[in-house]
């Protein structure tokens, strides 16, 4: 029993799905969420082991092998639950659309090509596994056509062109260290210039970052995500991104190593710091431009961008405190952003595909617990006590002031507020207000979504109480490479700069939320009234047009939209276009009648017989 | 002890709330040349409000003013009021920045279940007012936080004790300033009181609030202006060792601030969003370059 | 707070709070409506009798009615008084609610408004002076005192009949009734038929 | 210059009596048919505020008289408006009992509530009027209540003194 076993029973089971399902849908779902569970199940059970296995010794004469310890074992959990728990959602999402058997077949190949990622021990096997990732999000993302294509496209050129540098920077590494083992590679790396190891930090850093999506390199997220299935869309944003900040966090600190990057370049032009201001770039511009969408994947999608600029704050800030904030907010971040792709894809289910949030409403009275889920996911994002976003984004502030970046924070601090305008337009948009006529009859979203949405939201509350269990995992990874140990508790982290008692909170806010219901109990029983008993100023409440949503921030928004064009989007649209032109004119040349060529022949050979005679190179 | 601390607090915070609004509104019917209701009018309304049927919207129209109450509660045990100080152990000032998210979160959720544009226009107005003030007031805390070099308040406190007020010292006095520019705008009083404006949008997100939930909504003023003063109290006048010592230097605040907005007609939101984000904003920023260079 | 005070409030906290603060709702029937700003500014300041304007009948429990009442008005006038909570008193400000003024012959104002709500007070005078709301305001006092100012009571226990009278006028009312009234009552039966 | 207007009014309009009260007012009876010609052309001299319509009951001729107000917006040197501003009321008689008459909603758009409201207090049916619904009356009445045969303290007896007082309606239940 061993890690080699595990990637053949993932991808096997992929291609299984397949041809089961040309037998019967129902035992093809039962053998999609067997197969994920199992998957759980023999993760949780290599905890704390630290195996490297051969994985295949003739690929070019060079030996292909898995390694499996705490970093990847925190990543394989994240992937296989947030898998797993999409897949049940699109049990009953998918039902009736077509193309049934390609869908689970490309959604348990990602599952599986992410679990490849996390586990290779060598770059040429992790950039194998990359691939496969890459081309099928890219089939899903353009699962449902129309507008879905365009998206796609834009994805994959966008993740080709990361490939691209990836593989130059195994490539480079190869010819100069010889060996593609992360472990050596290490080792040797000390010995290269540190120009040389800017230049591969650069090349992974393009890769990662287009995948990560990271400010210059974002464009494609928005796109995809909206146009992409709900539950793959929370698997492309809840873990698919993550795979970006993995490859950094490898980068960083396993092949490079934590002193020789830390040590990278002075004071204000350091990588780390580089890499940090663009942490801080993204994690408050996208929020704002998420503030003024309309659709409500839309607004999501330009949040994940917005949370990876903690991550990657947290990641390159380089204290320990920073590192363990920065990979539990990539935790928290896959949960609740995950949770929150599945509510939309709920309500898109149960309304016919209607995301426009300025023509829903007052769904709470329909969908309760899909509000619920919302609600906690909403919270976690924002980062409110009692959510496990609290934590992570606490443990990062106060290594950004410690640190004595108070830019950094005021960016952080700002990107929460940020959230929180957007996060309450989204819930208020959909659930709360005024429920319209054609949505009288919703009925709640099916079992098998409630299923995963409950199972999320319960893991937000539960790591938001006790962050002390995530804590410890991560505090063994950054022990791994090299960063000192933290004080962790099961209630929260002790430190003499200011340690935090989540225990604590829960049970003030606990009490506090008894003794006011009490206080609310003491008076007397309020009627409960329906939405048309309502103050109209004496008048009758006009059916359907008694609902405030459309462009929800009016003064904010007519304030700070012109500094929120997506500027980089629109350089890179024409940077296309120009390439076209060029393309364009290039093909003029190609006439196609013969005579035109037995023209260029000769005026080639005219010139250089003329540059022969004047300066006689041969 | 803690248990006794964790009791009184909260207490101290909500009579010392309550105190405050019945003053503001006495000193503002003086301003006004009238006599003005008896101080205790605040208590009277509360308890007639208490006695009073009310209609509700649902479960989360009763859970949201609920939940901003107690947040406003808990962040009182978080903050210290003179030697009290029960909770602040475990978690620092951002802990206390967060749980003010509370009060306002609370409101807008059971203001969103009520169904009614006044209170959604009501909200989009608070978070946008809110967006406002939070930009200065989160480079004044980075300003504190850096120059004290310590995210728990307790220890701010006690640097203040020994030297002198922050709000004397010479890097500090700019942030100072800056937060008593933005003080109304976090209480929500006149010239920001866009957010509960009577005329314009039949008070926010009160509209539709009955009896109990009218009550638990005055409460909640009461605690979320006693907080915004005790955190001015603590960062900037070194809130002293003893409680009563500290609450004079409330209600002094309190009376400068009812002295500014009795006189001040409402501000548009475009008005009140384009003064916050250009005098408070330049003079906290300029305050953090300043801590920033006068580094110790 | 001489010494009854004090025993006041402590035996029933809930009449004198009714007393001591009623908030009035600010709803502009007609032309009385001038006499209330007035009121409330500094020449008769009303706040310092508990008494201030709010926006919206949920937060109020005093209807002041000033002025004619037209038939399109009383649609909205039952509807904010239905939406306010319990303890309610209304008080018709002006001699046009008591027996409709001098519109007593007009095809289209009301006559004796407590045939369609209930009131607990009357003010009289063809626009009467802001000390006269006050007047008003103390005897309430007063009625609150003696239990007799239960209008809203009235209301709830004969809504059948508010109700029959209210469609009487207003032919079918949009808005369902704001207590059951199922189970026909004879004397009804009679009239209707 | 009202002389000038008045004399091309009678080349224009052949029987029509034009009479001139004061110096700012000039009031023009014309036939039923002529209405829509007249007012087209008082338009283009540049009387384009159409300020009423109203309505009169002569009962005892047995016929509604529909009035038009009109002046003009500038105080132009054009020949037609002096600097004193000029109030030109056109008046027509229709038969009380067949009140029907044509809209002037395409010369002037916004004679649309006037003749709404007229509809409803006068009961005259305006031919080509996109809605005559109820505008401020929230009952309906048999006779429309600004005729003068409308007896509106004998409607008062009816109606609202018979709805009874609720005191002595029912035991206190």
């Amino acid at each position: 029993m061993s890690i080699e076993i595990l990637l053949i029973v993932a991808f096997g089971g992929a291609f299984l799905t397949y041809f089961l399902g040309k037998i019967s849908h129902i035992l093809r779902d039962a053998f999609a969420v067997l197969l994920s569970c199992a998957l759980i199940a023999f993760i949780s059970y290599f905890y704390g082991k630290d195996i490297e296995r051969p994985l295949y010794v003739g690929f070019l004469e060079m030996q292909l092998l898995l390694r499996l310890n705490t970093l990847s074992w925190f990543f394989a959990i994240t992937v296989s639950t947030v898998g797993t728990l999409s897949i049940i959602f699109s049990l009953s999402y998918i039902r009736q659309r077509e193309r049934t058997d390609f869908y689970y077949f490309m959604m348990l190949l990602v599952n599986a090509s992410m679990l490849g990622i996390v586990l290779s021990g060598d770059l040429v096997s992790f950039y194998i596994f990359w691939e496969i990732m890459s081309w099928s999000a890219f089939l899903l993302i353009s699962y449902n056509r129309g507008p879905a294509l365009a998206a796609g496209m834009k994805y994959i050129i966008m993740s080709v062109i990361g490939s691209i540098g990836i593989l130059i920077g195994i490539l480079s590494i190869y010819t100069t260290c010889g060996t593609i083992h992360m472990t050596q590679i290490a080792a040797q790396l000390t010995a290269a210039s540190s120009r040389y190891i800017i230049f591969i930090i650069i090349t992974f850093s393009v890769g990662f970052g287009i995948k990560s999506a990271m400010v210059p390199l974002h464009t494609w997220l928005p796109d995809a995500h909206s146009q992409a299935p709900s539950p793959f869309s929370a698997v492309l944003s809840g873990i698919l991104i993550k795979m970006g900040t993995y490859g950094f966090l490898l980068i960083m600190y396993v092949i490079v190593g934590m002193k020789l990057f830390l040590g990278l370049g002075s004071g204000l032009f350091s990588v780390n710091y580089i890499l940090c201001f663009l942490g801080a770039v993204t994690a408050v511009i996208p929020t704002f431009i998420a503030l003024l969408q309309n659709d409500a994947k839309r607004l999501l999608a330009w949040h994940s961008i917005g949370q990876i600029g903690y991550i990657i704050m947290g990641i390159t800030l380089g204290t320990s405190l920073s590192i363990a904030g920065g990979i539990f907010h990539l935790l928290n971040h896959a949960m609740f952003k995950a949770l929150l792709f599945l509510t939309v894809g709920a309500v898109e289910y149960r309304t016919g595909g209607v995301r426009d949030l300025n023509s829903l409403g007052g769904l709470i009275k329909r969908m309760p617990v899909t509000f619920t889920a919302a609600l906690v996911g909403a919270l976690g994002i924002i980062g409110v006590p009692l959510t496990n976003g609290f934590v992570s984004k606490w443990l990062i502030y106060k290594s950004l002031i410690l640190e004595q970046h108070p830019f950094f924070a005021f960016a952080a601090f700002i990107g929460t507020w940020g959230t929180l305008l957007s996060f309450y337009k989204f819930l208020h948009n959909m659930f709360l207000g005024q429920l319209p006529e054609k949505y009288k009859d919703v009925e709640k979203a099916p079992f098998s979504m409630q299923f995963s949405m409950i199972i999320f939201s319960i893991v937000i509350i539960l790591t938001g109480i006790l962050p002390g269990i995530p804590l410890k995992v991560i505090n063994a990874i950054q022990t791994s490479f090299g960063f000192g140990p933290l004080h962790i508790t099961i209630w929260g982290i002790i430190s003499e700069t200011g340690t935090i008692n989540m225990v604590n909170i829960f049970f003030a806010l606990i009490g506090a939320c008894v003794i006011v219901w009490l206080i609310f109990r003491a008076g007397p029983k309020a009627t409960k009234i329906t939405q048309d008993n309502n103050y109209a100023a004496g008048a009758a409440i006009p059916k359907d047009r008694y609902h405030y949503t459309v462009d929800f921030y009016n003064p904010l928004y007519r304030m700070i939209a012109p500094f929120l064009r997506d500027f980089v989007d629109e350089f890179y649209m024409r940077l296309a276009k120009w390439i076209q032109g060029l393309g364009n004119g290039v093909r003029r040349i190609y006439t196609g009648d013969v005579g035109y060529y037995v023209i260029y022949i000769i005026l080639f050979l005219a010139v250089l017989i003329f540059i022969q005679m004047k300066w006689s190179i041969w | 002890m803690r248990i006794v601390e964790i009791v009184v607090s909260p207490i101290i915070a909500f009579v010392i709330g309550i105190f405050l609004l019945g003053l503001s509104r006495k000193i503002m019917a003086r301003i006004h040349w009238r006599y003005g209701p008896p101080i205790t009018q605040p208590v009277i309304d509360i308890i007639k409000l208490f006695n009073q049927t009310s209609m509700s919207h649902g479960r989360l129209f009763n859970l949201g003013i609920i939940l901003s109450l107690a947040g406003s509660m808990v962040v009182v045990l978080f903050l210290p009021i003179g030697k009290l100080h029960p909770l602040s152990g475990s978690g620092g000032l951002l802990v206390i920045l967060y749980l003010m998210l509370f009060g306002p979160l609370g409101i807008a959720l059971s203001g969103g279940e009520a169904a009614n544009p006044n209170t959604s226009i009501g909200i989009s107005r608070t978070l946008v007012l809110a967006l406002g003030y939070e930009l200065p007031l989160i480079l004044i805390l980075l300003a504190v936080m850096s120059h004290y070099r310590s995210i728990s308040i307790v220890e701010i406190v006690r640097a203040q004790q020994e030297t002198h007020w922050s709000l004397l010292s010479f890097p500090l006095v700019v942030p100072g300033i800056a937060y008593l520019l933005i003080l109304p705008a976090i209480l929500g009083e006149r010239p920001f009181e866009l957010i509960k404006a009577p005329q314009e949008i039949s008070s926010g997100p009160m509209v539709e609030y009955g009896g109990k939930y009218l009550a638990l909504a005055t409460i909640q003023h009461a605690f979320s202006s006693f907080i915004s003063i005790a955190l001015f109290v603590n960062l900037f006048l070194g809130g002293s060792s003893n409680p009563g010592f500290f609450i004079m230097k409330v209600i002094v605040v309190f009376v400068v601030e009812v002295l500014i907005n009795a006189v001040f007609p409402r501000l548009r939101i475009e008005q009140a969003i384009r003064y916050l984000w250009r005098w408070p904003a330049l003079i906290a920023f300029a305050g953090l370059i300043l801590v920033y260079i006068f580094k110790r | 707070m001489d010494r009854n005070k004090l025993v006041k409030w402590s035996k029933e906290p809930a009449k004198m709070g009714h007393k001591y603060s009623l908030h009035a709702v600010y709803f502009c029937t007609g032309c009385g409506i001038i006499e209330v700003p007035p009121s409330i500014t500094a020449r008769w300041d009303a706040e310092r009798f508990g008494v201030i304007p709010v926006a919206t009948p949920r937060q109020a429990n005093l209807f002041l009615i000033t002025g004619y009442v037209s038939v399109k008005t009383l649609k909205a006038i039952i509807r904010t008084y239905e939406q306010m909570p319990e303890p309610k008193f209304t008080v018709g400000f002006g001699s046009c609610p008591i027996n409709g003024g001098m519109y007593w012959d007009s095809y289209n104002t009301i006559k004796h408004l407590d045939k369609y709500i209930p009131v607990d007070g009357w003010i009289a005078g063809c626009m009467p002076r802001p000390e006269a709301i006050f007047v008003a305001v103390t005897h309430l006092w007063t009625l609150i005192d003696k239990e007799m100012a239960n209008g809203y009571k009235k209301y709830r226990a004969k809504y059948r009949y508010y109700r029959a009278n209210q469609e009487k006028v207003l032919g079918t009312l949009e808005w369902p009734p704001l207590f059951s009234i199922e189970g026909k009552d004879e004397e009804l039966v009679k009239e209707t038929a | 210059m009202k002389n000038s207007l008045k004399k091309q009014l009678e080349s224009a309009f052949k029987n029509t009596q034009i009479h001139v009260p004061e110096n700012d007012r000039l009031i023009i009876n014309v036939e039923k048919d002529r209405v829509i010609s007249i007012l087209k052309f008082l338009k283009e001299k540049g009387y384009e505020h159409l300020a009423l319509v109203s309505c009169v009951d002569w009962i005892e001729e047995k016929e509604f008289e529909v009035v038009y107000i009109l002046s003009a917006y500038l105080q132009n040197e054009s020949e037609y408006t002096e600097r004193e501003k000029i109030n030109i009321i056109v008046k027509t008689r229709i038969p009380r009992d067949d009140p029907r008459f044509v809209t002037v909603i395409p010369i002037f758009q916004n004679s649309e509530p006037y003749e709404r409201e007229i509809h409803e207090l006068f009961g005259i049916h305006f031919e080509g009027h996109p809605r005559q619904t109820p505008l401020f009356l929230e009952r309906d009445y048999k006779i429309p209540p600004f005729r003068k045969d409308f007896d509106t303290r004998q409607y008062v007896k009816e109606v609202f003194d018979t709805i009874p007082i609720i005191e002595d309606r029912a035991s206190e239940k």
